[in-house]
């Protein structure tokens, strides 16, 4: 066992935030994986979720709003032998940085993106993120916000994820066995953690996920894409599933890239520059 | 010798790479060439024109006198007969237009030929080309041999049907009467060289500098690093990405960077627009980075395929916030080698964000370069990663400890027993995220400090050219070099003007008491700024930096590169003028 | 009178509404204030601080020493006690902790009290804020009065109990013994004044300016407009709205000016550096667009509740390519209204981008206005549109027509008859793309017009304060206004030293020869070039356009606003220097 | 009748490009709707389709490559009496603005996004759009693409969007019908038209749509939306459902802005200052 641990700096999140168990889960699962700081790739995003960079250590980047998961990949590509993960908000995963989202997976990038999912940007106070439910009122929309909430998880299912799962912040069980399975998983693969922020959402509670939230059982078939879609399409009547939504075998990005055999960053310098120069005689 | 040489045509009919064989025809029978090509932002339609430079002593400039113009339609000559004079040489179809101005006319009769041979539109680039070449005198094994690289992959009959072609071309130069010429005579044993365009060169020299990870949306003029590298990735190993927009090129950069190799991205202005928020957190997390950053008319979209020196001051000051960001500037196709060599070096050592600057004109032209020279640089280059390390030297590791020259080590992601973060958040010495003030300034002014590091070790004081006596200093960068050196030639052979050139490759940060220094040497001379932008946005950023200040400056901001002849009209009028 | 009031505690318990109640207080007894917070970058933990200056002149400046200070906590006694002195007042909880310094207390049991009275941790604040206007000799109806506005929506339960509160603190005050003093003592027929941040007041001007599309996306220390105007939308008929990023946010508001209303969006740094390559955009196209960039230390993340002027340059140059655009930077929250209402007017005078500079100490600070001066302010105010236009005046009608001004008529779209694009390409007088070189001149000769007619029309020359005479001249922008207003004031009242300063909010473009005029009439005095940064940004610019260069220079980068008495130090370190 | 046409300048397209008939679709659509270039607003993108902002009049923006659908949306805010349209391709719409669209379609924004399904780059010479088929070759790609392609038609189907359609720029009629449609429905609509690229897309030529597109008939229910997702699936095995995929009635984004009435650019200007200035007493 190696001498450094997870635990970082004692977490400044509100009490009672979700982020306090999906911290505990995240640090747990790499635990029982048998990883260590030293062996772990992070990427945190900029928001309440991503000032975890200070809770839990990693060699870790702390990038930009939105950007973690673009950093993730670059990641991966340098060092495919170690795991890579980001943790983020739904504000700068599925907002800002959408665009990233979606093509990473196309890509099907060998990282695990976990996305706390509280439905409003935490750190800048409360307005609302893509996730909310239409409505929702918050700073930026006092009388409620007109578009209809994002579905991350069809959209992770439909665009090429090989692993679609969601989690409750409330569940830590569950969300060490999704991490682990995650992070385990080869390709893309999504948790999206139902996180209460109990400072500016008082709908979205404990409380209502307790409600509403449920488990995929045993009989659930996660390779069945209809089945995913249909499930992921219950957010609209405020039903959530929790567990694996999807799951898919592909070979993940790196292992396509022909030319990547040992990890980039490990490699010899190539040196035979003649061919190359030849021809431009 | 100089010669100069256009063919022109309609857009996606095979111009650009009938320009490109002549250029390689010249440069294996021994000479120099510089070529520039016009194009539209288009794919079709619209027109083309490539003009090739020859010269038996080394070029990097147009010549504003065509002494050979091929025509492949009317809007050829159209265009460019105002260049043309009546020692100038002129290949037409006189079906397709009247010549109406005097000049040496050889015809070939295209659309006849087309007809006859039944052959598309492209393959009258063959007769065009070997008709110029041997009416230039050029040996026709050199030709024929170009010809069999080009088409050897489409078969060999493919490559004797244009061998047949090329043949009708000739015929018509005999069939005209005109004596031939003996530029493009074959020299003996002629050195090996290069024909290479400034994206050519950026990419070759990214493999030795052993960058590993490019990551590159389309833009023009800096695509085709793109699509050259991504060819050779699997020979070489870099990987080659096409991310889904600039932010990702660079957050992805950023991310291999951190895990310890070398990346670089390349883009133009609108891309690189986007990507300034990165180069901010590249300085405050010390993340090496290599931006290639290839010029083109703006604002926006501006004129895509054009040229123009006009991101430069936005390029010093992009990012949000204070840090330390370095600016090289290449002159030419050798100094494009050497200072992405250079970059990729200073990005290590100063773990901070590196941008190299082109634009259409260097990125697009093909330059010569002797194979010796380059084949030497890449070999002797051993890549200097400055204070990266794969083992700590102390312990606690630090990754921003505070040293006297800025630069903390940097340790490689993956060593057993340590961890840290590239923190975009101000941070203490161990990484971690502080608001804390005395934390703060420290960082700060280590931040800093790396800049006046850099100018002591790295930066390099502009480059002096011509004769020191001379009464005209022109002051220059970039890509302007090869047009100010034939204008230089041009003054003194044609005008008998000695000048002098004082010429920026490092071009940001400057060391402001050297820069001074050199300036208060030239007082009283007639210095004149020189730029392709028309904020002389150099001269500012001088100005800015050292306090120097220029009187005249020759701005041009039209989209199209400053000629040398242009210059050269400048000085004399300014001379009559006094 | 100044007499500085700081009450602190943990992060998350009200404390920065106590301190608005406080300035509230303070004004409508008939006083200025002018009021600082320091938080941190957290929802929850960490310390909260909120100083109030109250003054019975207009003040607009956090003072170094503190007369009173109230400790919710240990943390905050820790934190200040260096800023205190014997003639200092403290009001604290003898259970929390022990006084070490001289200082006069009045002790409150506030944990006491929070046990007995079974209240939560923010309702302390009444108990403090009470007892502190009750000692101050603040007007107990005032006090009750605000305690009615701010709960009463609760209910009248609420109000009273805080009421009761209120008695309880007031009790304690009676108890210690010390004797009342009358910084607070209600005046005769105070003129109403108003508190706001600079972002309030900003959000206010943008109603009068008639902006009617306001696009943001959260970002310290700008999103508190975002959560003003929205919450006034259906009173006043703007659309406010958060897109997905910051680039919507811009291109979106394009599209709206585009077609025909005002608009503006607003942002810090890491989101300005998204926008950069729209700006470009509305730079070519020649689109208004007013940009409210408030500033915080970069770079990237950085110190998000911290304060810097540290991306001055980076607004100046940013964008691609060479476009005209006007930067202001207000000084306090006067100046923030007229600058706004001015901003909206020279966006759609020029049809090109205007950026206000803010920074955290600006934005989120409150000031004290007149009321009656704000109102005439905005019913004086006519929006000036400049040359845009219903119904075009010439036909054919041209866009992009070349004036001697630079300036074309923009029609808005919808008019029969007419159609145009606001091209981001290169284009004709009629807007279609061109890549003509001759026409392409034209352009950017038009749009750098532009600059030239702002210079002779709009721009306004720095103010100066103080006394002529004076060998000490400070020079500065933006926020740093009434730091250095107090502290000539203090240099001239402590110390006997005249000075003068020179400030800029009209930052660029700058006219050279009259500021070169200015400092020209200023040779051979100390000038101080004082900024919130590291760069000595503004100097750089005014060296960049002007020439005028500095020798002295006091710059703060630790994330803190520059507080008076440092000024004051340094000049007086000076002196003796000399 | 109006005495402007919504014939620019001769475009430039290469010849045989799918573009011009895309063209002519929009143009012919506009008129039979009896509209004129001085009464729609138009937002082009940058690439080849984006370059019809000169052969195609109207008052328009040609903004920024990737930014069409934003600057859209911001028309469609001030002048809500006028139809709004996007013109602009698969690399611009989908890849660099991506992000756009994603939250354009939650938003139901009452706008026409017309993308040219090229599979590839036009204007930068022909390398992948998100678009292509994984394997597919192209300059940046040269072993062929490692991504899956966006499958935008079940995203906009899934994330909001009121109106999805798909044509062909093989089947004149067809668009022309389609972008009628589209134009007169409330709220977003998206025409994904399959278009060849003559001159870098050998594969996904004419000949390889009219083999496996095919029109949906009358019996399709374009309201139901399981089906809706089952067509939008069918592109993994290369096949094309045209027609109107998916419809749905539902509330514009600016007929949800509650202070919206006349239109924003028209209306009297807001002088109650009084009431606002008093907050702040
Ligand atoms: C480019 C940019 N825009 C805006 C911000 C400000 N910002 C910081 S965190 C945040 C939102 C956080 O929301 P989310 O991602 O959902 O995370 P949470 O706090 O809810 O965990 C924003 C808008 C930023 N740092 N950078
Ligand atoms: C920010 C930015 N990046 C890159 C470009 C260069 N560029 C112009 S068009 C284009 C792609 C065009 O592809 P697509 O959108 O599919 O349109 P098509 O040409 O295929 O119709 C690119 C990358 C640009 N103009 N701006
Ligand atoms: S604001 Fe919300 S998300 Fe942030 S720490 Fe507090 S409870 Fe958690
Ligand atoms: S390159 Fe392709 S998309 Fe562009 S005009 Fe030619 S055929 Fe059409
Ligand atoms: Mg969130
Ligand atoms: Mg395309």
């Amino acid at each position: 066992m190696s001498n450094v641990q997870f635990d970082g700096y004692t977490p400044t999140w509100c009490p009672g935030c979700g982020d306090w168990g999906i911290r505990v889960g995240i640090k747990t699962a790499l635990n029982q994986l048998g990883l260590d700081p030293s062996k772990v790739l992070i990427s945190f995003d900029i928001g309440c979720s991503g000032n975890m960079n200070d809770f839990l250590n990693g060699y870790a980047m702390h990038g930009l709003h939105g950007r973690a998961i673009a950093s993730a990949i670059g990641m991966k590509v340098a060092r495919h032998d170690l795991p890579v993960i980001v943790i983020g908000g739904d504000g700068g995963l599925y907002g800002e940085g959408g665009n990233h989202f979606l093509h990473a997976l196309r890509g099907n990038h060998d990282i695990t993106v976990i996305v706390h999912d509280n439905m409003v940007y935490g750190l800048t106070t409360g307005q609302v993120a893509p996730t909310a439910s239409k409505g929702y009122k918050s700073k930026s929309t006092p009388k409620g916000i007109i578009e209809e909430p994002v579905n991350p998880i069809v959209m992770a299912i439909t665009q090429g994820a090989t692993f679609v799962s969601q989690g409750f912040a409330g569940d830590a069980r569950l969300t060490v066995d999704l991490i682990k399975q995650a992070v385990t998983h080869k390709g893309f693969s999504l948790v999206n953690i139902l996180q209460p922020c109990v400072t500016f959402n008082k709908i979205n509670t404990y409380q209502y996920y307790l409600q509403r939230a449920y488990k995929l059982d045993e009989s659930y078939d996660p390779y069945n894409l209809t089945l995913a879609v249909e499930k992921s399409l219950e957010v609209q009547d405020e039903k959530f599933p929790l567990g694996v939504i999807y799951k898919k075998e592909k070979n993940p990005y790196h292992e396509q890239i022909v030319q990547l055999k040992e990890p980039l960053a490990k490699r010899d310098r190539f040196t035979k520059f003649e061919s190359l120069i030849s021809e431009f005689e | 010798m100089r010669f100069n040489f256009l063919i022109g045509g309609e857009a996606g009919f095979g111009i650009m790479t009938s320009g490109l064989v002549f250029s390689k025809i010249a440069t294996r029978s021994g000479y120099f060439i510089f070529d520039y090509a016009e194009y539209p932002s288009l794919i079709r339609g619209g027109h083309n024109a490539y003009e090739v430079a020859v010269s038996d002593t080394p070029i990097s400039a147009t010549i504003q006198n065509i002494d050979l113009l091929v025509c492949l339609n009317k809007e050829t000559f159209d265009k460019h007969k105002h260049r043309l004079n009546k020692n100038s040489f002129l290949i037409y179809d006189p079906d397709q237009f009247q010549v109406d101005i005097e000049v040496i006319k050889i015809e070939i009769p295209f659309t006849q030929i087309k007809n006859q041979e039944k052959i598309q539109q492209q393959m009258l680039n063959s007769v065009a080309l070997a008709a110029s070449v041997s009416f230039l005198g050029g040996d026709s094994k050199i030709y024929d041999g170009l010809v069999r690289e080009q088409f050897n992959n489409k078969g060999e009959d493919v490559v004797s049907f244009n061998l047949k072609l090329a043949d009708i071309g000739r015929e018509y130069v005999e069939k005209s009467g005109v004596s031939k010429l003996s530029v493009l005579n074959l020299k003996e044993n002629p050195e090996k060289k290069l024909v290479m365009t400034g994206n050519e060169v950026f990419s070759l020299a990214t493999v030795p500098a052993d960058c590993r990870h490019y990551a590159s949306y389309p833009m023009t003029p800096a695509s085709s690093v793109l699509g050259t590298l991504a060819s050779w990735q699997y020979q070489n190993g870099m990987v080659v990405r096409h991310p889904e927009d600039e932010i990702s090129v660079i957050n992805s950069a950023l991310g291999s960077s951190f895990a310890g190799v070398r990346s670089a991205v390349g883009t133009s202005g609108g891309g690189f627009a986007l990507m300034v928020e990165a180069l901010s957190y590249a300085g405050i997390a010390e993340i090496p980075i290599v931006v290639f950053l290839s010029m083109r008319p703006g604002p926006a979209t501006g004129m895509p395929t054009w040229t123009e020196q006009g991101d430069l001051l936005f390029a010093v000051n992009s990012g949000h916030g204070e840090f330390p960001k370095i600016i090289l500037a290449p002159g030419d196709a050798l100094e494009m080698a050497q200072l992405t060599l250079e970059a990729f070096d200073i990005a290590d050592i100063y773990q901070t964000p590196v941008i190299i600057l082109s634009d259409k004109l260097l990125s697009e032209s093909h330059y010569t370069l002797f194979k010796k020279e380059i084949e030497r640089l890449f070999e002797e280059y051993k890549p200097k990663r400055g204070k990266i390390v794969q083992n700590p030297s102390f312990s606690p590791y630090l990754r921003y400890k505070i040293e006297p020259d800025g630069i903390s080590e940097m340790l490689l992601p993956g060593h057993e027993g340590e961890y840290y973060q590239a923190n975009s958040y101000e941070h203490l010495e161990d990484s971690h995220t502080t608001e804390d003030d005395q934390e703060r300034k420290k960082q700060v002014e280590k931040r800093n400090k790396k800049h006046l590091t850099y100018l002591e070790s790295n930066f390099k004081k502009p480059k002096i050219y011509g004769d020191h006596n001379s009464e005209i200093v022109f002051v220059s960068w970039g890509s302007m070099k090869g047009t100010l050196l034939e204008a230089m030639s041009c003054l003194n052979t044609d005008h008998q003007i000695d000048s002098y050139m004082v010429h920026f490759t490092h071009l940001y940060p400057l060391d402001e008491d050297l820069i001074q220094s050199i300036f208060s040497d030239l007082k009283g001379k007639r210095l004149i700024l020189i730029e392709n932008n028309s904020h002389g946005q150099f001269g500012q950023l001088l100005r800015q930096l050292t306090g120097v200040d220029f009187k005249e400056k020759l701005l041009k901001y039209d989209g199209r590169p400053i000629f040398y002849h242009e210059i050269v009209e400048y000085v004399l009028a300014g001379n009559k003028g006094k």
